[in-house]
Order: structure tokens, then C-alpha cells, then sequence
């Protein structure tokens, strides 16, 4: 296992399926010439041409219903969109076209689409720049939502996005392209909609994914020193959502934090807990805490913005008061 | 590629067999058998028949949820079009997709699409698989009046020149979207002029109840796109003689104004230049309309005897299987 | 008290808002000339004129995109997409631009912008255009977000988000145009982010809004019969969202069921159950129930679309269960 | 509107003061006082100048997120300017903007828009407004040659021309959208050309580096516009000199032809211009120069020397409160 960044995870998944299968292709804006605005897609343009990364104009119907076009044409396309808070502007395609063609058309059709696209906050790019509104996209049925937090599972994950005959929406985190971890040698896929236990423990079940997942994983750690023991417990898709490992861990704990980033009302953490308490009402020790952004645009100033977005303090707290 | 007697006839045919299936469904509507949207193609059948006549097997063919013409013209049956409108199991979209949702991938017609303009990037998309991949074919895309003030118009059209794609791009004029005219919804009244902010070459025809003179444009048209020289823009005026949809009140035109276009009915049109050109008989042409009327009588009673689809089927094609 | 449809509280709504305010005006697709899609601004144009009532291009951006100027201009627009579905197309000015200008520019700016659309199933409309994805916009600070239940509601809410600085999307369920109720006379309004006990119970509380609201309601009657004593709490708004009456209730009951029409996961639900655990953890005595749509894109047939949307014996069985 | 020898003078010196404060805007980016996008205007300082000096009070102005340009043309000053990007409380969006985000309401400057085209829409829907109210105002609206390929100008710029507004579409073409030749990502090289589609009325100004050559292209749109006669849609080549935004590896174009603008530079053509025609003499320039340098200066330290937000502000401005 070679200890690797994210950038290098998903640029090395993107590059291992292009030469693999020749209908793999990149389309988006800026993964050409400029090397992708998170410098993922980097050497891709000189290596596989013009043909194969396609810089786009900035038209993001464009890029995904051209992506689905493609798709239905027989390529394995993995279109860009350079920031999730742009993908508002294609949310047609990503919602209404591509997650219902399957089943519309009464099985003819399919769309093996991968959707890339980076989300979260923290980088002070006000409040259009810096959203993290994962579950909207994960409230339609037909589309599959994956959010890795591991290098390891951002390449496995995006392996098995690009070989998946569905619209996959793939989130990514700007801020944690740096982020380093260790990844398996060879070729390998990570099934999508499996949950993974990322952390053992005993007394509380820490339940997130992709940055909550880091501040989760960091808060498990300063409690040990406390003497607490956090199972840290990694959605990794959030639809399909696997919540077999979730249960699991919560049946042994009998106490859970939901940690996201994004804002808590109708997000992620509500599914999380919801379904806890319909698999697991008896189990429940004390009432299962979220921890999530304030309900506010992100605003610019980086002490505001900060305030504003969930803390390995406020996961540490949250753990403390369910304790 | 001059048509013989039995391709005028096969014509004639088509264009009868559309009018048959819709007014039998319009009647089946009223009955309450047929749910949803019914948008009738009935005045613009010529325009789809003249396409259809002139793509080879190789040209996809795609269009808005107007489709029950374009459908017939690329094959679908009688029976597979009433059975989706009824709803059946036995329908081509197997009841999933009714009026609006109608394709096969067979065929090459991708559809029957319901969100105006969507379409469009999608055709440049699967235009974008026909070049990256070799083919020969082109994509016919056929999209309303209406349909071009949308941002997919825009952003599809656009994409097809910068790339250099083969796609026919045919804007069915038909003089109104819903209940608004033309030129109460378009800077331009004449479509076709908006291909100049593309530099794709551009004309209309003005004659679109003519289906030779829809036929001969749109094969040169193709023609010219095969060569190798992009994508082609075609205007082409038509009618519909029928409401927006079922239960539209039609405040936004005067009866006289239907009345006078009636007097061009496309199917008239068509009779009387073949028995004028006496390339079919009247006897020839009554023959065929009898048959019409057999198969749409017996299409109709294939459809309310076919079976819904059974309701564990609910699932199936939420997500494609295998890969 | 008169009894008037829904439809008519809302036009009644409409037109006393635009008689008493100059710069109150309506902009939309079809909104002007045919009277209104759902036929709710039939008589305006002929009354207020094309200044005040105007009819757009099919370019839902330009729709609200517009509708966000004219009101920064100082006009009080009401916006209209012509159903849910199609606000996706817009989704970037609802979620992206109209919630975020105000704090975003550091207060300097007012958005006071309606934006009217209807949504819903169970009009066999297909997948993309039968949708109810209210929570989706919902989850995004900035907006306020309303869905009224009755036409005493509808009417005053309406009221409220046309005097209201802030964007507001008000969501009319396209099957409950004809839904009678009792409406106040005069002018006034219900205030935005409060919602009511809609019927008194005691044995269990049923939380739901809109057509979720009627099933409940009609469920509660039925109950009734074999002696079940249900209390209905209607949300009205999901932005911002009034959790008051719903513990309230809950603390009395210590039983509840969350009646939404769209998908679960990640749904209006999920949010009310996670808040009823949060602040009234102890006075549950049994796990809190959803009823929601089954996780597929609606299928055109008929049956098998109201085998997949709730019925009013879900939320009985679901009421029946947690007793 | 002749210009006097004052008029002139305060041109160069906004168009000193932009170049300083940018100059020092990367400074302090560099420095890590700046956060997120910093969007330099350098190169292009006579466009917004030229175009801002031929409006009048009423005219709005609105542009994208390369922003501070115009934002010290229409007004705000640069100690409002330097605090916002430095997101302090004394900037003009109190912090919560920064450098994409800066507007001013009493100025008539609209912002500062991070989404591509988004703004257009919204300037269409500003100048229906002054339709609306009898206004006799013109809606400047500005973006770049990218954004052109975007849905939301083609459905802004049709509006615009539909209901005949009054906006000065002005499109400033630097010749790329972040990496992207325009060649590479719109159909037409010459943008102007683009409003063909809309039947506006439309022109290029190929030098858009001489300030004096922008303002009376404008001042005879404007002109035209205030006549009556609809939008009008200007095109202006320009040239940026640094990279998209801070960090730019650039890759997209070579230093030659970069050295090759530098030539150009907006600031010595008006400085030769002024001194060859003998309007101002060196002295005065100078004088000017050193004028801005300490008002620069200044800016800085009463930017450092401000507060942050207070972070209790943070529920500031999320809702506009009263009525
Ligand atoms: C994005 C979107 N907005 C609105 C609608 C509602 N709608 C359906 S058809 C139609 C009119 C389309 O007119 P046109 O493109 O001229 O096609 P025609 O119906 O005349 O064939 C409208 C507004 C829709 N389906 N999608
Ligand atoms: C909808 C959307 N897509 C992508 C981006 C990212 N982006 C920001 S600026 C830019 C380039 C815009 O180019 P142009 O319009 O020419 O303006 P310029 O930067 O040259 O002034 C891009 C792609 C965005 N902000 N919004
Ligand atoms: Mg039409
Ligand atoms: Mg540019």
C-alpha cells in the first residue's frame, strides 16, 4: 500500500479506466489544457489528446445532458462540473433527465454517466462558492450519490462509478484534495452503497462521510485520549445508503452524532437519524445529536465562515453530551 | 434515392396510420382510458414523415414529448404506441413513459422527451458518440418554436458547431408554444435566423404541410452534414390543427385561423399529388386507408386487452442492472 | 365565511394584492392570455393588462432571473413556474441567487420576490413532471418555503409572501385546485414559518402539510370511526420551520406519524422526525412512522403510480402501528 | 458631454486608483490576507472607466465577479473595496462578499455576480423594472466573452429584446474564459455576432484599450437605448493581463503574446493621450499619481486597521426583516 493524496487517488482512477476502455472519456470545463482547476485531470490532455479530455464551454447543461447523450450512445462518459454550486444550473439533467431515462423508457435506455463534481466550504468563497447540498441531489431515486472520504475510497468509488450502467453524481471536497491516506496496489473497485466502519470503538457511533468524515475521525481521536472510545462509521454513498453497519454500530453503542457540513435541515443528518430510530427506536440511550453548518449562507470572512462551519470541537461536544 | 410506388405508398401509410392512432386516441382520452398529457401531432405529419423518409438506419432520431408521429414513423407499431398510451405492460416504454415517453433504442429514435428543449444538449451528445466512435450516422433533433428561448437550446446548439458535430437541428414551427405566438415569446420570428449566432448554415421551408418538400430539404440537409461539414439548421412551418394538449381552451387564436390552415391538411396534400402525379390511384390509396383503419381498430383492442403492468414490477428499472 | 376552491383563494389572493399594489405584477408562462395553466389567472389579463400580467418565453432562468431584477428595481414580482418540475431548470436563481443577495451584499439588498408553482403526483404525468420535491429547496438558508394545505391558508399565506421582503416559493399541489374550504372574508394574511393544529386529537399526531395534509385529515375522520383520536398539525411552511405545535402535540400524544407525498429519504419527514427526537426524546413511546412515496420516479400507468404514492390507508395502517 | 480637463482627470485617476489597489490587492493576497477568488482587472481598466463615465445617475450597472473595476468607477471608495477584501465590517458588504461579491445601491451599481451569465436574466429583469416604473434608466450590463455560452444569456439577452428593455448588453471580450480561447468554446469567434439571434442591433469595438474610444462607443448606445429603441448589444476586445484569478498556472497561452498587450496598457495610452493633446500635463499626472498612491495607502491601512465582523452578526441579513 502506497500512502497517496486524494488529488493522486481520483486522478489515478480516472487515468487506469481511460487506458483501460477506450469509451471512457473526460468532459468538462478547464480538465484540458488548464490540467482540471484542482490540477486532478493533470498531464491527461498531452497523454490521451484533445479526443478523450474535451475542455467545454462554461454551459453546464451542456456538459451533462452532453454527457448523458454520449452516454446513450455507448461511451462511458465522466463529465465535470468544476464546482457542486454549479451544478444548480444543470439540475435538470442531473435530477430529471439522467436518474429517469432507465426506467421512462421501460428498461431501453441506459446512462452510464459519471458526474464528478467538488463541494464544501472553508475556502472563503462566499456564500454562492461554498455550499455542500449533498442530499438534494440524493433525494431522487435513479441517481446514485457517492461522497468518499479516503483516498482509498475515492479511487475505488470512482472506479466503480465509471463502470456502473447509472448516473453516478460524484462529490468530492475542494479543501481535501491534500489529504493523504493509504491506497491498494492494483486494480480495484469499492462497491457503491456500502458502508464502512473507518474507526472501532465502544461508546458512541460517530455516523458521516467525505469532511465530516475527517472531523470525525479527528474528534474520535482526542476523545481516546479522554478515555471515550468513538466507532467512526463512513456512509461513503449516500444513495443507495447503507445503514447495516450504521445499526450495527449503534445497537453495540446505544449512542450517535451525526456529523455533516452542510446545513442540517432536510439534509443528510436527518435521514441518519431518522432511520436510526425507525431500525433501532429501543436501542437509543440518549437522543442521537447532529452536528452540521449553521443555517446561513457562508459569508466571506474567514472568522465568520469558520464559525459557521462544524468544528472537531463541536463533534467532540456532541459525543459528550449523548455520553 | 427517388421513391417508387411502394415508398410513396409506405408514406402515405405513415401519415395516415398517425392521424387514425390519434384521433382513436383522443376518443380513448375523452373515455378516460388514456391519462396524463396527449399532445397531438395531428396538421404536422407530414413534417415527421419527410424526416423519417429521408434518414438512413444510421441517424438517430430525437424529439420533445410531441412524438406519437415521429414514433410510427420510425417504427414503433400502432399497437406498442396505444398500448403506451393505455398504459400497458405491452407498451412500448412497457407503461412507464405514456404520451410523452415514447423511444426505441432499436430504431434509433431516442425520443419523446418532456422538458422543453432538454433535448437538444443530449442530441449533441449522442452526436458527439457517433463522431468519437466512427459512425456515419447523423442526429436528427427536432424541437418546437417554443422550445428555442430555452438555455438548452442555446447551450445544445452551441456546443454542436464548437465541436463540429453531425446533427440536423429542425425546428418544427408550428406558430405557438402552448398558447403563446411566436413572436410574443422570440426576438426573431424567423427561427432559423438564430443559427447565425452559431455560424451554422440555416434555412426554412416554408411549405412544411408538403411532405416531399419536407423530405427533399431535410435529405440535402443530411447530405450536407454527412459530408462532413457540421451541424445544419432547418426551419420548417407548420400547423396544429388540435389543441396544445387535451383541454386546451384556445383563447390565443380564432377559429378561422385553424380553419384556413385545415385547408392545407398534410394527408390532402399528399393524396392529391400522387393520384395528380398518378403515382398511386385513388383505388391504391383507398386500399390503404381501409388497412389503416383495420390496424388501428385492431392496435386499439391489442391495447385495452393488454395487461397493466403488474405492481411488483414497481421497481424494476429503478437502476440498471450488471454492466 | 365563504366556501371557495383553493384555486379561487389563490387568484382571490392575486388580484386583491395586485388592486392594492401597483407594483405587484405577475410573470410567467401562460399566465396572461390562456388564463393560467391550472386556470388560476383567468380574467387577469383582460383586467390588469399585458404590463401587469405577462406572458414569457419557455426560459424558466429569465422567468426568475427576471423576477430577482425587477424586484431589486423595487417592484414586488410574482413569478410563476408553471409546475415543480420545471423549476429545476430555474434551480440556480431559487436556491443560489434570490436567498443569498440580501446577506451576500451585506444587507444592502431585498429580494421581495414570489415565485408560484405547482407540484404533485397522481396525475399520470410521468416521472419528470409529477414530482414533489419541496424539501429539496427547503434545505437552503435564505429562502422561505410554503405549502399550504387549505384555501384559507393558501390565501392568507400568499398574501404574506407577496408583502414579504424576502424570496419566498410557494408551492400549490396541481391535484387541489378543487378542494373546498371555508376562507375568511377581507383582507388578511397567515403569517409565514407558524403552523396549526388543523384538527384536535388526543391519541396520536399526525404531521404532514398539503396534500399530505388531506390524507391525514381524511385518515383522522376515518380513525375517528373506530375510536381513534388523531391530532393533525400542518407545517404550511418547511422554511422556516415551526416545530412548536408539532412537540407540543407529540408531548400530549407521545405517538406520531410524518404523512409527506414525496420521497423519504432525505425528505420533509426525515427533518420533522429528527427534530420530534431532538426536543422530545422522552415523551416518545413508540418509534415515529413516515409515509412517503415509494423511492421511484412515478410511472405513467396509473395503478402502479398510486401504488407507489401514499394513501390515506398508509397513514392509517401507519397510525395503527404506532398506537 | 465633452469632456473638461477635470473630467479627464478624474478618469485617469480612477483608472490609477483600480491598478493600485488591485496591485495591492495581490499583495495581500499573497501575504494570505486575502482569501478565496481574487479576480484582477488589470489590463482592462478602460472599458469599465469608458463605460461607467457615459452612463448617467439612473442608469444601472451590474457586472461579474472581476468586479472592482467598476466598483471604484461607480463609487465605492477604496477603503470600502480593500476592507471587503480583506472581509472586514467596514467593506462595502460588511465582510460577507468579498472580492466577487461588492455592490452598491446608492451608487446604482448592481454587483459583482460569482455564477457565469447569471446576472443577465437579473439585468433584464432590472431594466423591465424601469420599463415598469417610467424610469428613464438603461441597465448596463457587462460579462465576458465565456459567458456568452452559457443558457442564461441566451434567455436574458431574448428577454431583453422581447419586451423591448432598455439594457446595454456590453460584453467584454478578453479572449478567454479562465483557460478557454474563445474559438474553443463558442461558435462564433466575433460575440457580437451572437445578437443576430435576437434581432439586436450590434457592434464591435475592436479597441477597447483607449478609454475615450470605450466611453463614446457607450454614449452612443446609451443614446440609441434612451431613444426608445430597445436593448443594444456592444462588444469591447480587451485584454487581461494577469491570470483568471490568483494562482493562474497560465498554461493556456505564452508570455509573448502576453507582452505583446502589455504594450497596450490602458493606463499609458490615456496618459499620452492626455499629455499628445495637450489636456494635462505630466505634472498634473503625476501629481494625480501620487494622489492615489497614498489615498492606496491609506485604503490599506484603514482595511488592516478594521474589525472583523463581530461573530454574533453572523444570523445578520439572512432574512430582510420589516417590510
Ligand atoms: C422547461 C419546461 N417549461 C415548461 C414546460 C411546459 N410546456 C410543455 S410544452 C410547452 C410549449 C412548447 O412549445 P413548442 O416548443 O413550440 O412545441 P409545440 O408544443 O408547439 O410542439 C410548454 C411551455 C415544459 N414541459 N418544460
Ligand atoms: C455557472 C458557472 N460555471 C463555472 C464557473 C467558474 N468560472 C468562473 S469565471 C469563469 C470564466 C469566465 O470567463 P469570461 O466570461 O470570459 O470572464 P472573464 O473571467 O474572462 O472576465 C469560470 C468558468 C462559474 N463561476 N459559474
Ligand atoms: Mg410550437
Ligand atoms: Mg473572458
Amino acid at each position: 500500500m502506497a500512502e497517496i493524496t486524494m488529488r493522486q487517488a481520483i486522478s489515478d482512477a480516472l487515468w487506469e479506466e481511460m487506458e483501460k476502455d477506450e469509451r471512457v472519456f473526460i468532459m468538462g470545463q478547464e480538465v484540458g489544457v488548464w490540467g482540471g482547476t484542482y490540477a486532478v485531470t493533470k498531464g491527461f490532455y498531452d497523454h490521451f489528446g484533445e479526443k478523450r479530455v474535451r475542455d467545454t464551454p462554461i454551459a453546464e447543461s451542456a456538459i451533462v445532458g452532453g454527457g448523458i447523450g454520449a452516454a446513450l450512445a455507448g461511451l462511458r462518459p465522466v463529465t465535470e462540473i468544476m464546482t457542486i454550486n454549479f451544478a444548480f444550473v444543470a439540475m435538470d439533467y442531473i435530477v430529471n433527465e439522467a436518474p429517469k431515462m432507465h426506467t421512462m423508457f421501460g428498461g431501453h435506455m441506459r446512462v452510464p454517466l459519471v458526474i464528478r463534481t467538488a463541494g464544501g466550504g472553508g475556502r472563503q468563497l462566499g456564500a454562492t462558492h461554498s455550499q455542500t447540498p449533498d442530499a438534494i441531489f440524493a433525494h431522487f431515486p435513479g441517481l446514485k450519490v457517492v461522497s468518499p472520504g479516503t483516498p482509498a475510497d475515492a479511487k475505488g468509488l470512482l472506479k466503480a462509478a465509471i463502470r456502473d450502467d447509472n448516473p453516478v453524481l460524484f462529490i468530492e471536497h475542494a479543501a481535501m484534495y491534500q489529504v493523504r491516506g493509504e491506497v491498494p496496489e492494483g486494480d480495484y473497485t469499492v462497491p457503491i452503497g456500502v458502508s464502512k466502519v473507518q474507526r472501532e470503538g465502544s461508546d458512541v457511533t460517530v455516523v458521516s462521510y467525505c469532511r465530516g468524515l475527517q472531523l470525525s475521525m479527528q474528534a474520535a481521536q482526542q476523545l481516546e485520549a479522554e478515555g471515550i472510545s468513538a466507532e467512526v462509521v463512513d456512509l461513503r454513498s449516500l444513495r443507495p445508503l447503507d445503514m447495516g453497519p450504521v445499526i450495527e454500530s449503534f445497537k453495540k453503542t446505544n449512542r450517535a452524532v451525526v456529523v455533516e457540513e452542510g446545513w442540517p435541515s432536510y439534509g443528510v443528518g436527518s435521514e441518519v437519524v431518522t432511520r436510526l430510530y425507525e431500525e433501532a427506536f429501543d436501542y437509543a440511550d440518549a437522543p442521537i445529536k447532529r452536528v452540521a453548518q449553521k443555517e446561513v449562507p457562508l459569508p466571506y470572512n474567514q472568522a465568520l465562515e469558520q464559525s459557521a462551519l462544524p468544528q472537531v470541537a463541536d463533534v467532540i461536544a456532541a459525543v459528550k453530551e449523548v455520553l | 434515392m427517388t421513391l417508387k410506388k411502394k415508398d410513396h405508398l409506405e408514406l402515405y401509410r405513415q401519415m395516415v396510420l398517425i392521424r387514425r392512432v390519434e384521433e382513436r386516441a383522443a376518443e380513448l382520452y375523452q373515455e378516460g382510458k388514456i391519462g396524463g398529457f396527449l399532445h397531438l401531432y395531428i396538421g404536422q405529419e407530414a413534417v415527421s414523415t419527410g424526416i423519417v423518409s429521408a434518414r438512413i438506419a444510421e441517424d438517430r432520431v430525437i424529439t420533445a414529448y410531441r412524438d406519437h408521429g415521429v414514433a410510427i414513423n420510425c417504427g414503433i407499431s400502432a399497437k406498442q404506441v396505444l398500448a403506451e398510451l393505455l398504459g400497458k405492460e405491452t407498451g412500448i416504454s412497457k407503461g412507464r413513459g405514456g404520451s410523452m415517453h415514447m423511444a426505441s433504442v432499436e430504431n434509433n429514435y431516442w425520443g419523446g422527451h418532456a422538458i422543453v428543449g432538454a433535448h437538444l444538449p443530449i442530441a449533441s451528445g449522442m452526436a458527439l458518440g457517433d463522431q468519437y466512435l466512427g459512425n456515419q450516422g447523423v442526429t436528427i433533433c427536432m424541437f418546437g418554436d417554443g422550445a428555442t428561448n430555452i438555455g438548452f437550446f442555446h447551450e445544445g446548439v452551441n456546443l454542436s458547431k464548437v465541436w463540429n458535430l453531425p446533427v440536423l437541428w429542425i425546428c418544427e414551427n408550428n406558430q405557438y408554444g402552448m398558447g403563446t405566438a411566436v413572436d410574443r415569446a422570440s426576438a426573431v420570428e424567423e427561427i432559423h435566423i438564430k443559427a447565425e449566432g452559431y455560424g451554422i448554415p440555416h434555412s426554412r421551408l416554408d411549405d412544411g404541410m408538403d411532405v416531399m418538400k419536407v423530405r427533399s430539404k431535410v435529405a440535402e440537409a443530411l447530405d450536407f452534414i454527412r459530408a462532413g461539414n457540421g451541424p445544419y439548421f432547418l426551419e420548417i412551418m407548420t400547423y396544429r390543427f388540435e389543441g396544445h394538449s387535451m383541454g386546451d381552451p384556445q383563447r390565443y387564436r380564432d377559429k378561422e385561423e385553424v380553419t384556413q390552415w385545415e385547408k392545407t391538411d398534410p394527408i390532402g396534400i399528399y393524396h392529391r399529388y400522387l393520384v395528380d402525379e398518378k403515382i398511386a390511384s385513388k383505388a391504391d390509396l383507398d386500399k390503404i386507408e381501409a388497412a389503416v383503419e383495420t390496424e388501428t381498430q385492431e392496435a386499439v383492442e391489442f391495447a385495452e386487452s393488454s395487461p397493466d403492468p403488474a405492481l411488483d414490477t414497481l421497481f424494476d428499472f429503478v437502476y440498471a442492472e450488471g454492466n
